[in-house]
């Protein structure tokens, strides 16, 4: 917000950017050690702390007014109705994958 | 505040009325105006094509050459989805009258809001541009990879300017959702919004959380027309079924879109006709946002004999079924709204009745088609095409129709002639039905959409409908002539000729261009008509006898 | 002028109310640009759980030190762009302008090394409908892969692009004409939300496109 | 039944007849509702027009007595007809094994149907009255649908992969098939008609034909002119699974997923051996994605599947 509002000092958000980089390294370094389906799962899981960093910190999510917290997650929540509901479809049809 | 003087008669319209005032204003209900005059255009184009529909399917032979009816059938259905019905009631009624019944002087991002319009026509151009180059023959839902590796080019173009459509969509819903939250007058608390507020609102949450994945499924589809390999692509190993699925993610809610705005006006309606508080309140407020958030649980409704899994067809059912609930909640409601009411038969409440019934009727055959094992009968037959008009033409074009006459008075300072809108109304209601209700029969017989001929033992139904259809023109010609009429030669309207008890009725007719003097301050919910003695309290407390 | 810009428009109270306004509009937006990313993220999450093997030999040919230093780029920008921020917040306007310009010219390092691995791509002949070679045992399905992977990749381009120019416009139109102010400053805190979004996108794509095939 | 106007389709699969009950129960309880509603609003639309002396006072202020009681009342008639809609549906798409198995390729604009005993026809099927007919269907191009009005049966056919449906036709007479997913410029002509025939008469008509080579045996001449034989064979020297008794069976693939060997898997197989590779076998088949059109393939498929019954012979 504008005005009087106080902000955080850098020092907050170097921790924040370090942490990150911290996460990237660790997000590479998983793909290397041959965890199989455990590996997609630990990276787009750093993916996701890394972006919550991003939005509570970087973009200020905390703080007034709380209908920020509605409408950034709405698009994250709908997304699981895309992502949920064709699975009903996706792992249970018969003869998929299909082939070219 | 009725005391208003209108003289002199200084509005928006009138003030500083060059034609770069209008093309450069920032006035939400000068955007409204000028989406008005563009949905117009496309609905008349989009009717034409329905006619040329209509009158070509009158005898088996048929008057098109297979190509062009193909062509004609699919810009009928982009152009009436995207170019008229989605826009309809929110960019144009929504535009004028949801900042007036909060009590706010505009929109909250004036430029977005003219911002969109351009998009709109932007892309309406790039439209026009494929429908004249050569058109598209893949039927409104683009399905692949019939549109995109067996197609010609232009469904580039068409692909391209749904695409940006969608933009115009997102503006226009952003600067709705933002404006109701922020921007509501002193006294304006959720449970007193009036209930058309309360369906832009809910319309916009849908458009912006659907528009996004059509924009992205459109996107691909145009990369693998252009490129001829892409994502959906089956000699790939990609799924056409993938594009139907965020087809639909999008085009189900896209219904809802359609309807629940015409649902918060023929709300206003009802009330005001019927002189009565609205039956339900709350109950009407929960219902559209139960339907705006379901509406995104059903989309696979639309495949259950597209070859999706049977498990995934049973829960998408019982999701469908589940919609229906407050549909049926609404339609109830409406109609207890009636009981003890003072109902005079004026021609909004003539179109507002008719959307009730027709919606019901539309209603109750999508229940038809949610059932799994009579989808798997009458899909893609003429039952759907019967079902889907009576939501969309028989329920929001009515209420769009409704909304405009009743809120005439206040966009023009003008009365329309009331008979001949009775007449209107009365005619549109009888054409709507005997265009559309031979196709469900038609549908059970089993004759498919999209079908150029047929076997001549149909042909009693298909002339039925096309007689209805040419009742329908007149009835919807008719309008565009006396309020045309009207504009010059109308009576002037008083600032509240119904004796509405919204906001928007404050002001005088036409509003001036800040909407309000002072920012009116709110006192009690909307709809507070007392039957008994003809009485009503206007929502900033002040009761008029 | 500045004082004419200080006053809020007419539908607005106050600038605060303005200020907050505009910031929820952004967010309302960034929800929208959320399903549009989703859905291509989903439509690969489809292909990628259908075709475990021929996604990660596809994506094999991803070029990982590219993702890797952008990725890098990418978030020291976001940092950069919080600190001109709160340069504004301050009213330090050498320190606003310095971290503004580091922002946009991390964006551009960041389409250059893009445009680098583009060519690099070419030379691999994965570019589809182009000059892609099914490499033998790789299967059709590879292909869908790097469908994705220009399909991402360009419209994260584009919107790093127009990232690039707010930034611009806000350093040689709003900042050089005063108009960014400790009392409001709301349309860079606008742009920086749209800039951290766009910096969030390639988080997700990064292990996406880059990570995929190894191991 | 030939009316000069139409009220209803003509009814000749024990498909139908299940359909119809459940259509005309719906039909029945839509009729009710509309007229609950209607007569409503034409009850109130009189008695409390504008100006009647009917008395407004002690209008219903609680509203969610009859909110609640309406919103229950519809979703437990509403959920009744889904479990109907419902079971009918599993069971109309749970194919069961057919008495006769029909294959059929759908392309622009046209449906060509494969006989098991080889017979083939383009936009005609004829088949035997009181049997269960399960058609695969396949699509060279882009989606159709094949629907056959009077048995009340639909199915998309999307390319890429196969669909079944199935029917049991109760009345001999010739209905129309249909294709209902728009696929092109013809889309209204991808017509044809189904002659369901006296057993006798359809015994008749397939000797009619002239064809001495079943579908399998078609599909066994092609596995050697293609040479899958070279290392399917029992006496191969290449370490290929046998596909003697394979068509039912479940396979344990390389990755660890199991899959029933179905007419999806063996076409999977041919065209994409690399995703199906069985687990203990080298990945060394090739593709033949492209080399084989959808005719092709289906006959590859019958004759695999014939495969499965011979292995009883065998051991």
């Amino acid at each position: 917000m504008s005005g009087s509002r106080r902000h955080d000092p850098a020092l907050v958000f170097i921790i924040g950017w370090l942490a990150m980089l911290l996460l990237t390294g660790l997000s590479i370094g998983s793909a290397f050690l041959g965890l199989g389906l455990c590996a997609p799962v630990i990276q787009f899981g750093i993916a996701a702390t890394q972006a919550a960093i991003l939005f509570v910190l970087f973009m200020r999510l905390k703080g007034p007014p709380s209908l920020k917290w509605v409408f950034a997650g709405s698009g994250f929540f709908w997304l699981l109705f895309l992502f949920g509901l064709s699975m009903t479809d996706y792992a249970t049809r018969r003869g998929w994958p299909a082939a070219g | 505040m009725s005391s208003i003087a209108v003289d002199p008669p200084r509005n928006y319209a009138s003030e500083e009325n060059t034609i770069a005032s209008w093309l450069l204003t920032r006035d939400h209900k000068r955007i409204a105006l000028m989406f008005f005059a563009s949905i117009t255009a496309f609905f008349f184009i989009g009717g034409a094509a329905a006619t040329l529909i209509r009158l070509h399917l009158a005898t088996p032979a048929g008057l098109l050459q297979p190509s062009v009816y193909n062509r004609v059938f699919t810009m009928h259905g982009v152009v009436m989805v995207w170019f008229f019905l989605i826009p309809s009631i929110p960019a144009t009624l929504g535009n004028f009258f949801v900042p007036m019944m909060i009590g706010a002087h505009d929109l909250a991002f004036p430029r977005i809001n003219l911002a969109s319009w351009y998009v709109f026509n932007l892309s309406g151009l790039v439209l026009l541009y494929a429908l004249v180059m050569g058109g598209v023959d893949t039927g409104w839902t683009f399905y692949t990879p019939l549109s995109t590796i067996y197609a010609n080019g232009y469904v580039f173009a068409a692909a391209m300017a749904v695409f940006i459509n969608g933009f115009s969509t997102i503006m226009t819903a952003l600067n709705f959702v933002v404006t109701i939250h922020r921007l509501r007058a002193p006294g304006m608390l959720w449970t007193r919004l009036p209930l058309f507020v309360w369906g832009i609102y809910s319309v916009s949450v849908v458009m912006l959380l659907a528009t996004p994945v059509l924009a992205m499924d459109t996107l691909l589809l145009a990369v693998e027309q252009f490129l001829q390999v892409g994502l959906f692509d089956p000699s790939h190993g990609g799924d056409p079924l993938l594009w139907q699925h965020m087809f639909w993610f999008y085009s189900h809610p896209a219904v809802y879109i359609m309807i629940l705005p015409a649902m918060g006006v023929v709300s206003e309606l009802i009330a005001c006709y019927a002189r009565r508080p609205i039956f339900g309140y709350s109950g009407m407020t929960i219902a559209m946002m139960a339907i705006a958030v379901i509406s995104f649980f059903v989309w696979a409704h639309h495949m259950f004999v597209a070859g999706i899994s049977i498990y995934a067809a049973v829960v998408f059912s019982l999701m469908t079924f589940f919609v229906a609930v407050p549909s049926a909640i609404k339609v109830f409601n409406w109609t207890a709204s009636l009981h003890k009411g003072s109902i005079s038969f004026d021609a909004p409440m003539i179109y507002a009745l008719g959307f009730v019934l027709l919606f019901t009727i539309g209603g109750l055959t999508g229940l038809m088609l949610a059932t799994l094992a009579v989808d798997v009968d009458v899909h893609d037959t003429y039952f759907v095409i019967a079902h889907f008009h009576y939501i969309m033409v028989g329920g929001t074009v009515s209420a769009f129709f409704g909304g405009l006459h009743y809120w005439w008075p206040k966009m023009t300072g003008r009365l329309y002639p009331e008979m001949l809108a009775r007449f209107a109304a009365f005619l549109t209601f009888v054409g709507f039905n005997l265009t559309f209700f031979p196709q469900f029969i038609l549908g059970y017989l089993g004759m498919p959409r999209r079908y150029y001929t047929y076997p001549p033992e149909w042909q009693v139904w298909n002339v039925l409908s096309s007689a209805g259809a040419s009742i329908l023109a007149v009835g919807y010609l008719l309008p565009l002539f006396y309020l045309g009429w009207s504009l010059i030669w109308g009576r002037h309207a008083s600032p509240n000729p119904w004796r509405a008890t919204g906001l928007e009725w404050l002001t005088s007719s036409p509003p001036p261009t800040h909407n309000f003097e002072r920012t009116p301050v709110v006192a009690i919910g909307p709809y507070s008509y007392d039957p008994e003695d003809g009485s009503y309290t206007t929502q900033d407390g002040v009761r008029h006898v | 002028m500045s004082s004419d810009v200080l006053r809020p428009e007419i539908q607005y109270a106050t600038l605060a109310q303005q200020g907050d306004t505009a910031q929820l509009g952004m967010w309302v937006f960034l929800a929208t640009e959320t399903l549009f990313f989703g859905a291509l993220l989903f439509a690969y999450f489809i292909y990628r759980m259908s075709y475990p093997h021929e996604f990660a030999e596809a994506a094999k040919d991803a070029v990982l030190w590219c993702g890797s230093v952008n990725i890098g780029l990418l978030i020291t920008s976001s940092l950069t762009m919080v600190l001109a921020i709160n340069a504004a917040a301050d009213g330090r306007r050498r320190a606003l302008v310095f971290w503004l310009c580091a922002t946009a010219f991390l964006g551009i390092c960041f389409l250059g090394v893009k445009v680098w691995e583009y060519r690099l791509d070419y030379v691999d002949h994965v570019v589809p409908a182009v000059n892609f070679i099914v490499k033998p045992g790789a299967g059709s399905a590879g292909e869908l892969f790097w469908v994705f992977y220009f399909v991402a990749t360009g419209l994260h381009a584009v919107h790093l692009t127009i990232g690039i120019g707010l930034v611009l416009y806000m350093l040689l139109w709003r900042v050089r004409r005063g108009e960014i102010t400790p009392l409001y400053y709301a349309p860079l805190e606008v742009v920086g939300l749209y800039w951290s979004f766009v910096d969030t996108v390639w988080l997700f794509l990064f292990p996406a496109i880059y990570l995929a095939g190894r191991s | 039944m030939n009316h000069w106007i139409p009220f209803w389709p003509r009814t000749a699969a024990i498909n139908g007849i299940v359909v119809d009950n459940l259509y005309i129960a719906e039909v029945a309880v839509c009729v009710l509702i509309l007229a609950m509603v209607f007569g409503m609003m034409l009850t109130f639309g009189i008695r409390y027009r504008r100006g009647s002396t009917a008395s407004r006072a002690d209008r219903a202020k609680k509203s969610w007595y009859f909110e609640i009681g309406w919103t229950v009342g519809t979703l437990v008639a509403f959920l009744a007809l889904f479990v109907w809609g419902a079971a009918i549906y599993v069971w109309l798409y749970k194919s069961p094994a057919g008495d006769i198995e029909i294959y059929a390729v759908g392309k622009q604009w046209m449906w060509k149907f494969q006989h098991p005993g080889g017979q083939r026809e383009i936009d005609d099927l004829h088949i035997p009255v009181d049997k269960t007919i399960r058609l695969v269907l396949a699509s060279q191009d882009v989606i159709h649908s094949f629907f056959v009005p009077a048995f009340r049966v639909k199915h998309d056919v999307v390319p890429g992969t196969y669909e079944t449906v199935w029917f049991t036709p109760n009345k001999t007479g010739t209905f129309k098939i249909e294709c209902t997913q728009f696929c092109g410029l013809q889309h209204a002509t991808m017509t044809g008609d189904v002659t369901v025939l006296e057993p006798a008469a359809y015994a008749q008509w397939l000797t009619r034909q002239g064809v001495h080579e079943s579908l399998a045996q078609q599909g066994e001449a092609l596995f050697r002119e293609q040479g899958c034989s070279g290392c399917h064979d029992t006496n191969s020297t290449v370490h290929a699974p046998t596909l003697a008794g394979l068509y039912g069976s479940l396979v344990h693939l390389q990755d660890g997923s199991v899959r029933r060997a179905d007419e999806q898997y063996i076409r999977d197989c041919i065209l994409l051996p690399r995703t199906f590779t069985v687990a203990g076998y080298p990945p060394v088949m090739p593709s033949f994605a492209g080399q084989l059109g959808e005719d092709d393939l289906l006959k590859l498929v019958a004759y695999i599947q014939s495969l499965a019954a011979d292995k009883d012979s065998i051991r």
